[in-house]
């Protein structure tokens, strides 16, 4: 096992990789920017060093920097986190060079998961099913008409360097199309310096399902679960549950034995996530595989009782899988704690908290950075906590989370907290009726 | 706590050196944030870095972990006291390993008393095997150098205290 | 407080080294945040951290949750402003309910404008069927009644302000 | 159910009991005095009243004080959490005549739990296991000899209005005997205004081993498995522990039967804790009757996933209880934080906290009435959280229990956090080889 590991992130999941550490009795090396010199994760490692300024290119995105950091300090494994490098191919090849055990996939999984086109070309071999549209990247202009009129419209344009619905655009005509695909195509080669798109069809009112995955460095796979993350704002995730009102057993199963045969076609290994749309008429299509811990990684945690960050220290180390499927315990509902203010269309917060209270009691877990006095940055995401409340059966967690995010109290900030108590406590959530048109739906209402 | 060994170059001592361990010892123990007392031009001032209503204190030092962490209370510290000097800091501007010379054997870039010209190279700091070149902004004379060679520096960190020229 | 006033009586050494190490306890067991006390150019300061933004702040006023409670700071400021008008007020010595009189269709206890003497019963609070009689200390006149009949009071509630006869 | 309870405690079991109703959807009246006008449970509350000055005698205790708060407020029920009037059958009987349901067990029960000898008594006719003493108060201190001599010393002295180790000697021939029996019964007549007193047999090396059981006012009890609370100072809990690495499954079986015809044979209803002590050769003997939900309680929570708190309001409102024994799904340990240093003592430690850091994170709860800016009072319980860690394994459970103590931090107070990491962590207590003297051995090791 490891005795020295260096966490290249910040926020709410340095601190949860810290606390990893620590457990396992390994020594933890957090790095900051200067934006973030008191923050929380520089005040819990065991170690912490300034690797550069505020902006993020200059360190939490800086390779160079990370790796004398991971060099001064004599780790032996670097953790990622989720967002920054986590899922950079060049910079797990880096590590790796530098006799770095990088702590997520490998460099080849990661390489295919980031080609979003060549990832569905990958898949589709495999037999698991795929929304209809193009067979990898688009050649020319034309045959995303050609293709878009064998599967009709609407049809969405994605990069194919792009994730995480970046780069995404949606298209109701061949105009539109076109247009489209050109934007789609430019703004993909500005933002990833790859240009390639490939398109396919928009399922409409489509709900979105991941499921988790584990892979130790002996080809052993196991899926722990679906999560329903189908409550987004700016096609990032809000609300989170497991298990997902839309699934009957028979079609978890199917779906499950689908993201073991993403894993398994990917050879994947480490935690990863597969990302299905559910149709209203309950088929389901693959996206894509996030190659990474998740945002969200604690929903399957307090389900299963499986530590998931500690699980891919143990299989970075070698160390076998060592079991099968985990039964989920309890039904468990996590809510995302963003600085943002839902009035003016989630507008970024940043600022001083001057005081804060973080709820607690029987099933509640709160991962934070947050304390009081904490200065949000202006430089990075705003995600300032997930507050995640686990139940025996759906309706007591829907009633602890509801109870923890009203208990929730930052002050100076407006947050996402009490919008999330509100939309869980509506009526809508209760009876499970979840899609992606919730949120703006229950916006507009409370405009009115 | 340094403010305490100036106290002690007065004549007729305030206090004796044992009263001011003494003071020091209790002063720590207390929750204050500042004693300071005046007496016939001299002066004895404790303070402790005050961290109060924004910042978390550093868990390393409470906890009595190892903690070989650069501590930024103590770098302010350092960078004060010597701007208090009327002298300015060559920083790293990256994470790496010092190096006062461009190689084994060969000789430091600059040594305490050089005259250094703007731009002129200081020292190196390497990360990912690439030579950095530090170089001092400004035309000065080195006053001190704040770290050893192959010692591995932080982002920012003080390298070497400069006094500027005129 | 006092240690530091007779601090400043001493003619030569502001405190000795044992009147300081009292001074610092003596400071440290206040509410105080600073003591300066300076004389004849000698000078003593003892600081903390300033933790004036301890509280948490009312989360009802701050979710807006209907919350009938009576909140502190408004009872502080009733006070305050109270006093700044020299007025004194009789607080409920217990939880319960207030009553003006001593039953239904009596006349009450006082009205403003009355004048009452030390120990008069001024009004009644109803804890578990027993009524308490609440007295005024002072001989005073009755200047406002602050809660209406029937209206349940908190322990330490201001009931009714008086004007104390000089 | 209940639409409006009032809560008649203070510190982190308000708290608790405000979260329960929030979650139930009920109104929450917290009731405080003057020293704990900015307390957490004032603050969280939906109304809050002020009941009186800072001693307890005059606000907390004071009976009147509370029935008119409760009046005031219009509320159908009271819980009175643990300590306080939490087993005070006068308190009880008084609820009862105003109308107001004590979410508790009946008059009846709490008459027959709070006098000692004669629940021995009482036990001693269902067959359970007693320690060899006096079958009830000791009628002179002849007897005492005479039974002494019996069951052999040393023997201990108890107070039969006494329990949680309040008024108890230890006498180890026949002249500390006599002694001890007359100061323990003028000592019990001052301070329970009951000089009644009895012996039984000392157990040395007997393990503190408490089994928690729940009542419906329908005559169903359910047992949810012991907890080990063997780790104590001064004759109060510091650690304590699921399951019990004493038990084999034959012995647990056997005495959550006797657990349970205890609670049957005190027509026990609403939650409680029947507490024996097991002897080194695996006999066991019941020592008392705690009416009341335990401040250990999450331990049970935690490892059941069942509310504790929610179940005895649920119960009390007259619904029923519904299900059996619950599987324990973790091993769970908890470790008190008290305002207190273990370097003079255990002394007493109020003031004001400055700044303050609570752990959370995977498998981590925390109940606290902490926040930064607290000032503990010193009119109360020293008790300032509750730091509890489930884990899928007993050494799981030990890390997570270990590294969020490490992580919890409070500025200017000295508490017993860390002094429960260093035994947690120690290796006798990870052998599970608890005693009573282990906290001692402890001590006494740290200071050479």
């Amino acid at each position: 096992m490891f005795k020295r590991i260096l966490i290249a992130n910040r926020g709410e999941i340095a601190v949860r990789i810290i606390r990893a550490c620590r457990e396992m009795g390994i020594t933890s090396v957090a790095v900051y920017s200067t934006a973030d010199r008191d923050s929380l994760h520089a005040e819990l490692a065991d170690e912490s060093i300034c690797i550069g300024p505020a902006s993020a290119a200059d360190s939490y995105l800086k390779i160079s920097s990370i790796i004398a950091a991971a060099e001064i300090a004599d780790v032996e494994a670097i953790h990622p986190g989720y967002g920054f490098l986590a899922e950079s191919a060049r910079f797990a090849t880096i590590c790796r060079e530098s006799r770095l055990a990088f702590i997520g996939p490998s460099v080849e999984a990661l390489a295919l998961s980031g080609d979003k086109a060549q990832c569905r070309r990958k898949v589709l071999e495999t037999g698991v099913p795929v929304a209809p549209g193009s067979h990898g990247v688009l050649q020319d202009p034309g045959e995303a008409c050609r293709i878009a009129r064998e599967v009709g419209y609407p049809v969405l344009v994605k990069a194919s360097a792009g994730g995480g619905g970046r780069g995404m655009r949606i298209a109701h005509n061949e105009a539109t199309l076109k247009h489209a695909v050109a934007m789609a195509a430019s703004e993909a080669e500005a933002a990833f310096g790859n240009g390639g798109v490939y398109i396919e069809k928009f399922i409409e009112q489509g709900r979105h399902i991941e499921f988790q995955v584990l892979g130790d460095l002996h080809g052993n796979l196991v899926c722990l679960g679906e999560r329903e993350c189908t409550i987004q704002r700016r096609h990032q995730k809000l609300i989170e549950e497991t298990p997902s009102t839309a699934l009957t057993p028979e079609l978890r199963e199917r779906m499950t034995k689908a993201a073991l045969d993403v894993a398994r076609a990917a050879g994947y290994s480490s935690a990863g996530t597969v990302e299905f749309l559910l149709a209203p008429d309950s088929n389901f299509h693959f996206i894509e595989l996030n190659a990474r811990i998740q945002v969200e990684h604690p929903v399957t945690e307090e389900a299963t009782g499986i530590d998931l960050v500690r699980e891919q220290i143990r299989l970075a180390a070698g160390e076998p899988l060592g079991y099968e499927a985990l039964p989920a315990l309890y039904h468990v509902i996590e809510a995302r704690v963003y600085a943002e203010d839902p009035a003016l269309n989630f507008r970024p917060n940043p600022g001083i908290i001057r005081r804060c209270h973080i709820p607690g009691g029987p099933g509640i877990r709160v991962d934070t950075h947050l304390f009081s006095g904490y200065e949000v940055p202006r430089y990075y995401d705003s995600l300032l906590a997930k507050v995640i409340a686990r139940g025996n059966t759906r309706t007591e967690a829907i009633e602890r989370i509801s109870g923890a995010l009203e208990e929730l109290f930052v002050e100076n900030i407006a947050t996402t907290a009490s919008l999330c108590a509100r939309i869980i406590r509506g009526e809508r959530f209760r009876r499970g009726n979840i899609g992606p048109d919730l949120l703006a739906e229950y916006l507009e209402r409370e405009k009115v | 706590m340094t403010a305490a060994h100036k106290a002690a170059e007065g004549d007729s001592a305030l206090l004796d050196f044992e009263e001011l361990q003494e003071l020091i010892r209790l002063f720590e123990a207390t929750g204050l944030s500042e004693i300071e007392v005046e007496e016939n031009g001299k002066r004895i001032r404790l303070a402790k870095a005050v961290i109060s209503e924004t910042h978390l204190v550093p868990m390393q030092e409470v906890k009595g972990n190892a903690a070989p962490k650069a501590s930024p209370p103590v770098l302010n510290d350092l960078t004060e006291s010597l701007l208090a000097e009327g002298l300015v800091t060559v920083d790293s501007p990256m994470v790496g390993t010092y190096y006062a010379s461009s190689g084994p054997g060969a000789s430091p870039f600059v040594q305490v008393g050089d005259t250094v010209d703007a731009n002129q190279v200081v020292c190196i700091v390497e990360a990912m095997k690439i030579m950095n070149e530090v170089v001092s902004k400004v035309p000065a004379i080195v006053e001190r150098i704040l770290v050893r060679n192959g010692e591995p520096v932080e982002y920012g960190q003080p390298l070497i205290a400069v006094r500027p020229l005129a």
